[in-house]
């Protein structure tokens, strides 16, 4: 069989980070093929190369034998390379139908767009796939869960040759996911290459003909799925033994830090109550959408609440905006850190001393310049931040040295309570490590920290205890010897 | 209405224009006994507009006219719409301020066809509709400022003029001014700046030229908003540079009393006369409804000359 | 059912607003509500109608052009210096004269701020201010300050002309102008509406990089947005011009402020992402309404601002706690 | 080395350009490098340094002030509307008199738009598209389109006194609007680049997500900023009334622009997070070399306007050009 697609000796550098060293991987018509490896491993970067959202540095992109460099994404749509991102890609403002048909949208006669057969078309692929949505819904309306199968729903009504998903069932629950799969089996059937990114390893065995493994960038293997194992896939993921990754440690837990009781707000949590202690890395996991972000916001004041209290250190406390929840020590790590974390524009050290200036303004509310520059320099030196000094801008680190600074920014404000919303997200398997080792530093002072995490191994291997989330409620508590993924999923899932 | 033929100065009374047309129309007219009559002023942002509109309000009230005033912000386009309104509203006659010559002649003979007799003051249009215009002879003006300048000066002297080549009416001072002041050899006619209508653009145009000319002898303002701006570069300058405003405002005169301050620069103004103005235009109006004829198609108020003698007036 | 109404009278706020305003002036004048009246006022809010009909693209980019009444100004000064050649013109080559100045002198114009922003990534505020400055400028550098007068009756066929006269309205009961702006209206809402231009359009202004993804070739789309602008705009300008039968360089002065305003007004957001030409025509209807039924009640022109202001920042602050409540 | 020259120039570029325009008119005109001329630059350029200095503010916020021109007009109607009820005034009072006038009525002013972006959820752009009509036109109805004059001579001392007299300069060599209008510039960039708030202003301006995220009041830091702004452009507002001994309704219409230029010239960007007073000011030099250079070269006003927005989008396209180099 000819692959249909082929990626030859591919590199791409961002500043900073080698994204992805000398890549070739062939990609076969009416297979799957899954790419996977651990966070920052590559994958989103590869699959944006061969679909023209970012130019390799090195290398080519061959379609059908020949050479393609795509320039832009139009190109590779054109050469019938659909795309589902990682990140939702909806505009917010159009229906469901506009949506589906961006880019492709179908014409009269006359040259007017044709709504009626574009919401005629876009309802006929819903109903085909069993979501419950008008065409004429306006996107902004939907879940994150009824986006993404827009989406899905986009990619299909193209016809392409070659359908790259990225992480389609991040945001899915069963019965979507389940539908996804339905549509999967048919584009196989008509032919197409599918490539496939997922966390899920589980669903290699269920959908996928061939796997490769990234990792920091390098290709570790391809192989057909039927004759490998999970245990051998994750093995060459880490490529490391798991037990001293997470540099393991047992705390000793010290007095009650947080208490929440009942906490609940309408359509997104109900009656959350648990404890946090200082000396101890309590895990909160669950499936992405169970609303454990939400819980956090509003712990921190992002968001409101509309019924339960918050007890810090035995008294209750009224926290009503992020100002208060800081004025608490409180000190939360978003999940975006682009976009909530940090000012990317702006040099370390303004970042990294930002929640802290009030405290340490001099007389008149004049910047303590002199001890920003302490402080800043510092801290790069205790987290090892790499880079030239406190005054780069922070656009220009890597994923991990970014999650760093934003750890730094707590530490200088004297967090005792450290919430991270999955805070190794997107960075690399060492910086990871020495993330961990810092989490560590933190409990072993007496710290408290509440770390949301959706990777499985993550959270056994860092936490103390486990909570668990589903749809909004807290379905269990297991403590360190307990929690297992097996215990975790069961706690987890929808239908168990 | 042939404009250019009455360039002498004065109250200009050229033939009346009376043709049995009109004068048909009028008569019928002339049973329903009260007018009503719409006015257009320049803008109400003008000090100079604001005196011809509390003259119309006067000589309305007087004649038992029932009128309308708007504002055509200066802008064409919105006299044109206003003409539309006043139109809808039944006026018998409708006076205008026109920006510059070219005018807003379509809606101008838009409202006439209709039977609505059009009058012009302050500035004209070219178009062949005007019944009357009334007012200043602005080129008259100008020479009337620089003869001031020439009796102000003496020979070798230096002098410069502010201006705003863009509002006609003030083009028609500097034409007034440069036509004497250019032929006058023994006077140095250094500068000329535009002020657009900046009190505090003029106040650096003069601020600049003092800089290079100390010894600048006069300026001709033609605009009060420019010699105020002059005035204060001047004393900030400590210049002995003297003042000839245009406009006739009573901040003018009011600085030409102060003689032991601003009267020491601000020597002297030509004035319009508003009042005159807006009182001229609206007998006119009134005379032509209730008669079917004007004094003139065009009637010149001569603009005329202020300085410490007659200014407390 | 109650629900409903709120969302329809949150859609139709403008519409509502509108009524209300000519309840208000009709009740306490009589000549308001007169057809003639009510003809003047579609032919009076003609010349915003049309400068907002494009700056509605721009504007659901995301993006601002406050260049539209400078650039109005200079097409109507090429138009009227264009019509100056032609001392005999008809109605036809008139039409051709005028039409042709605008949309090749706002074309430029707009192609110039097209190419600015998206070749040389200016922000589209400076880019216009620059434009707004440049092309004022030329104006009077071509006019020498003063305007172009002596144009041809015919000249003024379109801005100021009426179809059908009868005994009664001699000069003719439709404005041509009304006609005019009705089909350039009417088009631009079909490109906007009902063409996959249109569809680019909103899609990149709610998410450039969602349109960038999908295909759709952003840099062209803002592109020709802004060149739609600077036409519309030119076709405003020699409107004015032909209304006036003179190409004015002060004209359409502080014009573009009126335009966002109608934009704003007819619910497009400054956000970008959403808006329509047709309702934006209801915002210059408002404004012209404003202006209109004041002037009938002889109320000073600073009120008139004052007014207009107040209902502007009312409708938005409406518009705006009608969307907060949806959320 | 090479490649700090580099960095050098693309940093500097609105200095380097400044330099160049002084010696291209320098050589061209006699007067323009002499000592009373460069002095009469600074005072020339007070007004719109005044403006531009809180319009940083804002700009870095990310968002824009319109309103600043009718507000600096207000503020200067309000000060001789005061000053009128002091016939005898003497400098200390009317310094009183100047300076509280610009504070409450730009501080009022500007309050307002705060609080319409911030409670009201308004976008700047029409927030202060409206407060720029309200002001305007509450200038006119105050003085009913009249100047206010009549005056104390005194009250002319803050904008058009000097100090330092000597035998050759008798009224003094250095301008006290110069020294006002340092004295205030230089506390606006103190407080932006040495205080805490300031530091705060930039990190919404930046990232206002973040910034909430870190605790910073986001809300007050708009709202303060916009007081701010309407304070300098109050400042800036009864500096011309002062200058010129009465208050004209009509001042300082469009030197927002004028503002927003110097501003962005100096290296703020209008999407915010980045900017300075002090470099403001240098664009506000380069606008006021430029006008001063042409005026003693006797261009016609309508080519400076031209020039002006031609050197400022050069200025600002070498600066993104350069900004992306280095990315
Ligand atoms: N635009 C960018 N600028 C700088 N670095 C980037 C950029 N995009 C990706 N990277 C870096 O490149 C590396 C690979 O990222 P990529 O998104 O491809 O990982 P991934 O395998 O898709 O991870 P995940 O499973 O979390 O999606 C990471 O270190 C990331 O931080
Ligand atoms: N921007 C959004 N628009 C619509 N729905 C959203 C949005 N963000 C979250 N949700 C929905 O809110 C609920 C809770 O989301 P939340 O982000 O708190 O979940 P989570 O458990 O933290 O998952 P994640 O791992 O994605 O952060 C989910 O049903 C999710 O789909
Ligand atoms: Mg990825
Ligand atoms: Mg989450």
């Amino acid at each position: 069989m000819e692959p249909i697609l082929q990626v030859k000796n591919i590199s791409k550098s961002f500043p900073g980070v080698e994204a992805l060293t000398n890549i070739s991987i062939d990609f076969y018509p009416g297979e799957v093929h899954a790419l996977v490896g651990e966070n920052g491993a590559g994958k989103s970067t590869l699959i944006k190369i061969i679909s023209g959202v970012y130019i390799p540095t090195r290398g080519q992109v061959i379609l059908n034998g020949k050479e393609m460099n795509f320039k832009n994404p139009r190109q590779a749509l054109d050469e019938g390379i659909s795309v589902i991102h990682q990140e939702l890609s909806i505009a917010n403002d159009l229906t469901v139908a506009e949506n589906i048909f961006l880019g492709a949208e179908p014409v009269q006669k006359n040259g007017l767009l044709d709504r009626k057969t574009m919401n005629r078309d876009a309802q006929e692929v819903l109903d085909f796939m069993k979501l419950e949505l008008k065409a004429t819904d306006l996107a902004r309306e939907l879940s994150a869960a009824q986006q993404q199968m827009v989406e899905i729903a986009k990619v299909i009504t193209k016809k392409s040759k070659i359908v790259v998903m990225d992480e389609p069932t991040s945001s899915l629950s069963e019965h979507e996911i389940n539908a996804l799969f339905k549509q999967i089996k048919i584009l196989k059937e008509k032919n197409v290459a599918i490539i496939y990114i997922t966390h899920r390893l589980k669903e290699l065995f269920e959908i996928c003909e061939r796997v490769t493994v990234l990792r920091d960038g390098c290709h570790i293997k391809t192989r057909m799925v039927k004759d490998v194992t999970e245990g051998e896939i994750v093995a060459s993921m880490v490529g490391r033994e798991i037990g001293n990754f997470y540099n393991r440690k047992r705390h000793t837990q010290g007095k009650e830090m947080l208490r929440v009781e009942g906490l609940t707000r309408k359509k997104a949590f109900k009656d959350i109550s648990f404890k946090a202690f200082a000396g101890e890395i309590l895990g909160i996991s669950g499936l992405v959408g169970a609303g454990r972000t939400e819980v956090m916001e509003a712990v921190f004041g992002e968001t409101k609440f509309d019924e339960g209290k918050i007890l810090i250190e035995g008294k209750e406390v009224k926290i009503t905006s992020p100002r208060e929840a800081i004025a608490h020590n409180i000190g939360l790590v978003t999940e975006d850190r682009r976009k909530t974390g940090l000012m990317l524009d702006a040099m370390i050290k303004e970042n990294i001393v930002l929640p802290s200036l009030t405290k340490h303004r001099k007389k008149g509310g004049f910047l303590d310049k002199n001890w920003e520059k302490k402080v800043s320099t510092e801290y790069m030196d205790k987290l090892k931040i790499k880079a030239p000094d406190i005054y780069t801008i922070l656009n220009t680190l890597s994923g991990g040295n970014q999650q760093k600074v934003i750890l730094a920014k707590w530490l200088i404000a004297e967090s005792k309570i450290l919430i991270l919303d999955e805070p190794t997200r997107g960075i690399d398997v060492n910086a990871k490590s020495e993330f961990y080792s810092l989490m560590n530093d933190f409990v072993k002072k007496g710290g408290c920290i509440i770390m949301v995490s959706s990777e499985l191994p993550e959270i056994i291997g860092v936490s103390d205890r486990v909570l668990v989330m589903r749809e909004g409620r807290i379905s269990g508590e297991l403590s360190r010897e307990e929690a297992t993924e097996q215990s975790i999923i069961q706690l987890a899932s929808v239908h168990s | 209405g042939s404009k250019e033929e009455e360039a002498a100065p004065g109250v200009v009374t050229g033939d009346a224009t009376e043709t049995e047309e009109t004068a048909a129309k009028t008569a019928d007219d002339a049973g329903s006994e009260s007018y009503k009559v719409g006015f257009i002023v320049g803008s109400r942002e003008h000090v100079f507009y604001n005196l011809i509109e509390a003259a119309i309000e006067e000589k309305c009230q007087e004649l038992g006219l029932e009128y309308i005033i708007l504002d055509g912000q200066l802008d064409a386009n919105v006299m044109s719409d206003e003409i539309q309104d006043l139109t809808a509203q039944n006026c018998d006659a409708i006076a205008l301020s026109c920006n510059d010559a070219a005018g807003v002649k379509p809606a101008i003979e838009a409202a006439s066809a209709e039977g609505i007799a059009m009058f012009t003051f302050d500035c004209t249009s070219e178009s062949d509709a005007i019944i009357c215009f009334a007012g200043t002879d602005n080129t008259e003006g100008g020479r009337l400022g620089a003869q001031e300048v020439l009796r102000l000066c003496k020979v070798g002297d230096k002098v410069a003029m502010i201006g705003y080549p863009t509002a006609s009416s003030v083009l028609d001072r500097q034409t007034g001014f440069e036509e004497v002041i250019k032929a006058q050899s023994d006077i140095e006619y250094k500068f000329f700046g535009d002020y657009a209508g900046d009190a505090n653009k003029a106040q650096q145009l003069m601020e600049d030229w003092l800089t290079q000319e100390p010894d600048l002898a006069a300026v001709f303002c033609a605009g009060d908003p420019a010699a105020t701006g002059a005035l204060a570069a001047i004393k900030a300058a400590g210049a002995n540079t003297l003042v000839i405003g245009f406009d006739g405002n009573p901040e003018a005169k009011t600085a030409i009393l102060d003689t032991e301050g601003n009267g020491k620069w601000w020597v002297s103004e030509i004035s319009q006369n508003p009042s005159e103005i807006g009182s001229t235009i609206t007998e006119q109006m009134h005379k032509y409804l209730t008669t079917g004829s004007v004094d003139s198609d065009f009637i010149l108020i001569e603009p005329y000359i202020i300085t410490i003698d007659n200014a407390a007036e | 059912m109650n629900s409903k109404i709120k969302r329809w009278v949150s859609k139709n706020v403008v519409v509502i607003v509108l009524i209300i305003l000519c309840i208000v002036f009709g009740l306490s004048n009589d000549t308001f509500l007169s057809g003639r009246n009510l003809i003047n006022l579609t032919s009076q809010m003609s010349i915003n109608a049309l400068l907002a009909a494009g700056l509605t693209f721009v504007i659901i980019l995301g993006g601002i052009d406050i260049s539209v009444g400078s650039v109005a100004a200079l097409a109507g000064i090429a138009s009227a210096m264009a019509g100056l050649l032609f001392p005999d013109m008809s109605i036809a080559t008139s039409i051709v004269i005028l039409i042709v100045s605008g949309v090749v002198v706002g074309g430029i114009s707009g192609a110039i701020n097209g190419l600015m922003i998206t070749k040389f990534r200016v922000v589209p505020m400076i880019t216009t201010l620059a434009m707004m400055s440049i092309a004022r400028g030329l104006s009077y550098i071509l006019t020498g300050g003063q305007p172009v007068y002596g144009l041809h009756n015919n000249f003024a066929w379109l801005g100021a002309g009426r179809l059908i006269k009868t005994e009664s309205m001699p000069n003719g009961i439709i404005p041509v102008i009304t006609i005019f702006t009705f089909i350039v209206v009417f088009l631009m809402h079909t490109l906007l509406s009902k063409t996959v231009f249109g569809r680019h359009v909103y899609a990149v202004g709610s998410n450039r990089q969602v349109a960038h993804l999908s295909g759709i070739h952003v840099n062209k789309v803002v592109f020709i947005s802004h060149v739609l602008c600077g036409i519309t705009a030119g076709l405003g300008g020699i409107c004015v011009a032909s209304k006036l039968q003179n190409g004015q360089p002060a004209a359409c002065e502080g014009y573009e402020m009126f335009a966002i305003a109608a934009t704003v007004l007819g619910g497009t957001s400054l956000v970008g992402g959403s808006g329509s030409v047709g309702r934006a025509i209801f915002g210059c209807a408002i404004i012209a309404v404003i202006n209109n039924g004041m002037n009938l009640m002889q109320i000073s022109s600073y009120w008139q601002k004052v007014v207009i202001v107040a209902i502007i920042l009312a409708a938005v602050i409406l518009d705006m706690s009608q969307k907060k409540n949806s959320k």
